[in-house]
């Protein structure tokens, strides 16, 4: 039981690390955000339920933490990248196709838009 | 206890880049990660009743009013 | 409390990973980046804390990461809906 | 220079936290009251963490002062705030279908765990203060995801003070039956368990519902008034 949920535990932290790697390596905002969410939700979720198997008494409350950062953590990267989108970010310059174009809602809000995409 | 000294450092690092930041509301998500930090620290110190206090209230209340209060001034100082 | 190899392991690796994610803290070119990287830290601090729970061998520790998992992320949704204008 | 000065002043504060982290060993209780707390708290007063204990039973006095800080607080804000008036709500752009669908599914589960932490405050870490935190940020999510729904002022007000009546009028009946305030006049019951500590968690549950009502209209005002 022990091995079985350190080797969970330790899936876990490999994906939150490759989603932080991913964090810094990839090119705009849309990308980052897809290695902030996928892969640190999953690796979230592995970790927690490690340590619940590790130490079985604990199972029921992880479950329950893990439970709540599914559904929290979609969330809160569904409102940052329609946020991005609204606010003007620009896309990186190897994108090939982007069907936002053709959806009036997710266009950014062009009156008193005070340049979200500049470079401080 | 290296452990320990990493997170004084990212506390640190995050609070000397809140207060270079031009734009405020970068300033304000440096903030929450100082206040991320500062959680971690009292948890390891054995005080989970004030850990739980920082997280409840630096990591939502704080950063709601001063996004409320950066909604009526300017976004970028001069 | 009983700290093994591979406690002291896990420990480090997301050290360096809340490293990179500070890094692009510090680097990221509009807010929104900045964003991204705080709350990928908050999600893997939420790990951490209850791997440091597993770690103290406390039961109670628990809550800490449940405060965090539930609201942590609502400062993120704060900041999103200032940059849409919608607050 | 103004750069130079808070980063000098922030490095000093960063080298002060780390030598007492350093040197301080912890755990050890150094003072002898701080020993009686540890030693002697779980028997007098009931409550299974020492936190608890001390801050509503040996320190009650203390946190009624605290208490009513905050009162006198949001007090103030609502006054400064009226004097505004009220803007026309203006262009808002309102909140995507999963953000509204996510708050509508969270609040309640929210709100609960927020009872959970203070209603358990004297077995679990927490007690009044998170709780209350925890579920003015279930009323902030509101505000964030579904603007429509906002709570009426008028229930907050009376749910504030209706909380800190409890406390006082608890603190009174302890003068009532035993002769000093805020005595702890219910059986103690057996620790470790939900009904035990006697009035402990009465008081933490008023503290519960005022901290909560209190930061709600707090965010209220500042989002609605100005």
């Amino acid at each position: 039981m022990q091995i079985i949920g350190t080797v969970i535990t330790g899936i876990g932290i490999i994906f939150l690390f490759i989603g932080s790697l991913g964090l810094f390596r990839l090119p705009d905002v849309y990308n980052r955000l897809q290695a902030g969410t996928k892969c640190t939700t999953l690796g979230a979720f592995f970790t927690i339920v490690g340590v619940g198997i590790m130490q079985p008494d604990w199972l029921l409350k992880t479950l329950v933490i893990a439970l709540f950062i599914l559904i929290t953590n979609p969330i809160s990267n569904h409102a940052l990248g329609r946020a991005s989108c609204k606010s003007g970010v620009p896309l990186c310059d190897r994108t090939v196709v982007d069907k936002t174009k053709n959806f009036e809602k997710c266009r950014p809000i062009h009156d008193e838009l005070e340049g979200d995409g500049e470079i401080q | 206890m290296i452990f320990v000294f990493f997170l004084i450092l990212l506390m640190l690092v995050a609070a000397i880049a809140a207060s270079v930041f031009r734009d405020l509301i970068s300033a304000v998500i440096a903030t929450t990660l100082v206040s991320l930090a500062a959680s971690i620290l009292f948890y390891l110190l054995a005080a989970p009743d004030v850990a739980m206090a920082e997280a409840a209230i630096g990591a939502a209340l704080t950063t709601a009013i001063f996004i409320i209060a950066i909604r009526r001034t300017k976004r970028y100082e001069e | 409390m009983a700290v093994n190899t591979s406690d002291i392991v896990f420990l480090a690796i997301i050290s360096a990973g809340i490293v990179l994610c500070l890094l692009r803290m510090l680097k990221g070119p509009t807010a929104s980046d900045r964003a991204v990287a705080v709350d990928t830290v908050s999600t893997i601090t939420t790990a951490l804390l209850v791997l440091l729970g597993s770690i103290f061998e406390r039961y109670v520790y628990l809550d800490v990461a449940l405060v965090y998992a539930v609201l942590t992320f609502i400062g993120s949704v704060a900041i999103a809906r200032f940059l849409e204008k919608g607050i | 220079m103004r750069k130079i000065v808070s980063i000098l002043l922030l490095a000093i504060v960063a080298v002060g936290i780390g030598l007492s982290l350093a040197k301080i060993p912890f755990g050890t209780p150094k003072t002898k009251i701080g020993r009686h707390y540890i030693n002697e708290g779980v028997k007098e007063t009931g409550a299974t963490n020492t936190v608890t204990s001390v801050v509503v039973s040996y320190r009650g006095f203390d946190t009624l002062g605290e208490v009513t800080v905050l009162f006198i607080a949001a007090i103030g804000l609502g006054a400064v705030l009226s004097n505004i008036g009220k803007k026309t709500a203006g262009k808002i752009q309102p909140a995507s279908m999963v953000l509204s669908t996510g708050c509508r599914v969270l609040f309640p589960l929210i709100l609960v765990f927020g009872s959970y932490i203070f209603i358990h405050g004297h077995l679990t870490p927490g007690g009044g203060f998170q709780g209350g935190a925890i579920i003015a940020s279930g009323f902030l999510l509101i505000y964030l995801g579904c603007r429509e729904r906002r709570i009426s002022q008028k229930a907050s007000k009376v749910t504030e003070s209706l909380g800190g009546l409890v406390f006082v009028v608890i603190g009174l009946l302890g003068l009532v039956f035993g002769g000093y305030f805020l005595l702890n006049f219910l059986p103690k019951g057996t620790s470790n368990t939900l009904f035990s500590a006697g009035i402990i968690p009465i008081i933490y549950i008023a503290i519960g519902f005022k901290v909560g009502s209190e930061l709600a209209g707090i965010i209220d005002n500042l989002i609605e008034e100005s």
